[in-house]
């Protein structure tokens, strides 16, 4: 049962609810006795809205839209960077502090083990319950965070530990301390530090990558995504209130954008994108962090079968092969359809 | 008294303004003053009354800039596709692609200061608000990739709203993209100047615009991430009255020195001499 | 009730204390609760009922942290002179010489935790209080050395008051001194740990106790520059309450964790499987 | 004329007034024809009091204590570090910012021309009147100082320009906010980046070499220093506090300290003592200008003579020896003296 059920999912939940009193029922011989009486057979009941469930949750979770996409890479049931660390990893040992003024809740880091070897594993953390996710700041990092998210990458880096990185924001923060600690600069000083880091670098978007905050620390060697999760270089929200000045408007933005999974790989832009389970990656907490996991495993093994110069180099093609354009010049004339597809 | 021409269009943003009027007056957009447009552009499209930096052309900044007849063009063929298919993204494309008789937002080149061979790009925030879409993004690598190859350096002159939404998650990644070919130039030891005029904001300033060994920003120009709007919105705290400008910024350490526009080619002349000369003393 | 042994001598700066009471009693510096002197020793040295990390030896921070029996002393019998004939110096040491038995405010040597050998530099407190001079510099330069020769990891305990004043200009130097090892190391990629206990500052807060790879911190303790008098007169502002302690420090940034004493040892032996783990990958 | 003459100076101020009293009256007809009237020959007068103004000069300078040093170091009159780049330098480019927060008006720099080379020159910066001493925090920096003089620093290094120090601060900053941005941390990177970077670096000490926020930008091939200058571990006020619980007894304190620049010297520490003007620097800018850049051309040449990488060997060496101990241990025993010497 989900805690938080989007609208498009409550008719799911409706059934669950009903289930769940048939099973009650099941089982407290005094309701079991009452519905023999009337002729329900409960079993029967249960097997029929089963079925009418997992019809519906296919039904449903085939026919999303990019704004149900949004929803569900923003569900509040989803798990977040620290679930996955807590699952997937072992023996983490959380550092802290950017070691000039501040050390930001909204990113997450330190050293873990991984199938037995160490790495450093970071990313930004949101949170449930109200006062965690304020002191979270909602996954929007400042930039102390960006700061210390590049402390722990030097640190990989000095000690060739592979680095795995979950992104999961709305966007960097942008407020007034922000802006006078400078989130612009720090943001593209990790941009151009990451792309020439010597340490195999695997990221994995699991919900939100909100523009230029997730791509703070999102230039990796690897580049996983979510089936549920969303890569936006504006929030549908803003996208709306510039194209419309209507932020109400988000759904049809969100499809303007093209900011699901689907479309980050058709684009080129990531390189797997991982199936969440049905119903998405807060249905089976245990289930995705598998996926994830294996998924991490095998591309981590690619990675290290690469010198440290080809992965480097590799890298650099891998971003400045990315975007599309063509050149008009009759001297010159291309079409350049992208990245890696 | 003729007042022709100075009642202008404001852009959405409130950022953009049309630079010299079609009549004889000028109104300040900041003053509000009305000067003579003459003595506006004879005054660098500086205001005479406030000092408020007009936006100028490609063409003017060059002419401010370069030795004369300096400047080669390169790339000026790449050009935007619309790869989202993106709502009346080709329409506004072909409208700026009139407007400005520019394929794309920047302009880049190699030109000459004071004698010194160097790469430049410059923003033309009349196309598109200067945004970075594709075609930016691989015009500046390629600008950045020749400078490495031929050991020039590198100017930039930036303008701009920021990544271009329209081409989605593509135009985010041309942050990642310059970044990336400013390491490679960081690595190989040359010079990277960074010319911030007015309005510098978003994924540009958070990529390739605060990346400079040096930057210089033009006076009262936005700068900053978000906009102003955004910021006051989510915190309801009082802002400094000169929040996101350049005076912020040098403020907060972002940026070397604050250079009116007169001064701005002087002041290049003397950092490519400093950056450039030759190192006679490493053995 | 007996009450004998708790009236302790409080030093000048306020920081140090006897660490284990004579008598029968100890009565907490902190929150002054009086307490068994046994139960405070077998709660390492800890107030049991306000966590106060009590200063201890170096003999008993060996016992809490490396190997049993690993630990094998280096250069102990290098000591400082009095270059200055600074008034009454020579008197100093020879004093703390026969109260610590010790010849100076750091032990170094090599020891073992889980079995992985490290080199590792204990601040003796109760030596000048800790204060660095030409003995301690050269005694951390040698550690750190060797560490680069024999690719071992190194640990630190820091406790100290600063540079040692006796030693005049000489002991600024030990600043630079002991950071350009840490170069040297950092660019070997040598894993340096820094443990802060109660009290780090001055110059050893400014050198090496603030270059950690890693640097974590006993709960309580004061870490600062200049001391919290110098801050207050300095500025007459309010200060915050645990100003220039473990914990004001690690929420500026500074410490990546806050450590109880029971949890250093295995806390290090983590950080030094993370940090010394072959590197299989690198190609 | 001094405007601010010390105690000791005074004497010497006495009769620089009497001396400028009889110049005017020379060129007064009027109080000419009076004195030669009461027979007084001015000239002579003058040429008398000059006599002893240079035997008074010679006589207070040659036995100045070291707390007098301390007073001379800290004269208000005496150069600052943008005096030094004005004479000396060309073509001063000042660069801003930490990027990172702020821009610290207690430390200057940026490129300058030196003999006609480009070269990276900073300091601390000092002030005369009461606005700009506290805008210049009284030549204290704060970590946003360190950060942009560590930049500067790498400008240095990356585009190989030898770099040029002057060190002149009480001490660094060390209030709340210099403590939540970590003065500490930020001085111990710059001594430990210092002692690595592959570019001369050439050191001079014109007024207080103040502890640790001196030494913070102090780690150079070559160290000078003016001869009235000071360094020391530690102000001589706080010392006295120390040992007598009494900031009055600092010429005590000054003088156990060994603070002036005939100490550093004597311990190794400085490469050289740059002689100023009878009297003090503060008596003649040009002078000690021209002394200062005739120094820092000589060393200049001579660290351009080596290879970087003995030039940073060299570095390292130097600081590596600085301090004295002795080892008492029988089967190793060694007296080690210091340093150069
Ligand atoms: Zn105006
Ligand atoms: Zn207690």
């Amino acid at each position: 049962m989900l805690n938080n059920p989007l609208d498009f999912e409550k008719p799911i939940a409706e059934l669950d609810d009903l289930i769940d009193e048939f099973k009650l029922a099941s089982r407290e011989p005094e309701m079991r006795a009452d519905a023999e009486l009337k002729g329900i057979d409960i079993e029967l009941q249960i097997a029929e809205l089963e079925t009418k469930r997992e019809a519906l949750m296919t039904q449903i979770f085939a026919n999303l839209t990019p704004w149900n996409e949004v929803q569900m890479a923003r569900h509040k049931d989803r798990p977040y960077t620290l679930d996955y660390i807590r699952t997937i990893f072992k023996d983490f040992m959380e550092l802290h502090g950017d070691r000039t003024n501040a050390d930001d809740p909204a990113i997450v880091g330190g050293f873990a083990k991984f199938q037995g070897e160490s790495v450093v594993v970071l990313g930004h953390q949101k949170a449930r319950d109200l006062k965690e996710r304020q002191l979270r700041n909602f996954g929007s990092a400042r930039p102390s965070g960006f700061r210390k998210a590049l402390r722990l990458m030097k640190l990989a880096e000095k000690f060739s530990r592979p680095l795995i990185i979950f992104v999961d924001t709305p966007a960097a923060e942008a407020n007034l301390m922000a802006e006078e600690e400078g989130i612009s600069s720090t943001i593209a000083i990790c941009l151009r530090e990451m792309s020439v880091l010597r340490t195999p670098i695997i990221v994995v978007i699991i919900g939100e990558g909100g523009s230029g905050g997730a791509l703070g620390i999102a230039v990796g060697d690897t580049i996983l995504m979510l089936e549920h999760a969303v890569y936006s270089v504006i929030p549908p929200e803003g996208c709306a209130a510039i194209l419309w000045s209507d932020r109400s408007r988000a759904p049809e933005a969100s499809a303007a954008l093209k900011l699901t999974a689907k479309h980050a790989a058709e684009f080129g832009l990531i390189d797997e994108v991982i199936g969440e389970p049905l119903g998405g990656a807060h249905r089976d907490h245990p289930l995705i962090a598998e996926s994830v996991k294996s998924s991490l495993s095998y591309h981590l093994d690619v990675l290290k079968n690469l010198s440290i110069q080809d992965l480097v180099d590799r890298r650099y093609s891998k971003f400045r092969n990315m975007g599309r354009w063509e050149n008009t010049d009759i001297t010159t004339a291309v079409v350049h359809v992208s990245s890696s597809d | 008294m003729a007042r022709g021409g100075w009642f202008r269009k404001q852009s959405r943003n409130g950022a953009a303004e049309a630079t010299v009027p079609d009549g004889l007056w000028s109104k300040c957009p900041r003053c509000g003053v009305i000067s003579f447009a003459r003595d506006v552009e004879r005054n660098l499209n500086v205001c005479p009354k406030c000092e408020y930096h007009h936006l100028i052309t490609v063409e003017q900044r060059l002419t401010l800039t370069v030795d004369e007849n300096s400047f080669v063009e390169m790339d000026a063929g790449i050009t935007s596709l619309n790869p989202l298919a993106f709502p009346d993204y080709d329409d506004k494309l072909n409208s700026d692609r009139a407007k400005t008789g520019r394929k794309e937002a920047i302009v880049t080149g190699r030109a000459k200061i004071d004698g010194q061979t160097l790469l430049i790009g410059i923003a033309e925030f009349g196309f598109r608000a200067g945004s970075m879409g594709g075609a930016v993004g691989e015009k500046i690598v390629r600008l950045l990739e020749l400078a490495e190859q031929e050991n020039l350096p590198v100017i930039l002159f930036t303008a701009s709203g920021g990544a271009r939404m329209q081409e989605g998650l593509l135009s985010l990644m041309q942050m990642a993209k310059t970044s990336a070919a400013l390491a490679r130039l960081d690595q190989a030891r040359i010079p990277y100047i960074v010319v911030i005029t007015h309005p510098t904001t978003g994924g540009v300033y958070a990529s390739y615009a605060a990346l400079g060994d040096v930057i210089i920003a033009e006076p009262g120009a936005t700068v900053g991430l978000a906009g102003r709007r955004v910021g006051n919105q989510d915190m309801g705290a009082k802002l400094p009255e000169d929040f996101q400008t350049t005076e912020f910024q040098y403020r907060c350490g972002m940026v070397d020195q604050i250079v009116h526009r007169r001064d701005v080619r002087g002041t290049l002349g003397k950092l490519l001499m400093f950056l450039t000369e030759a190192r006679t003393y490493v053995k």
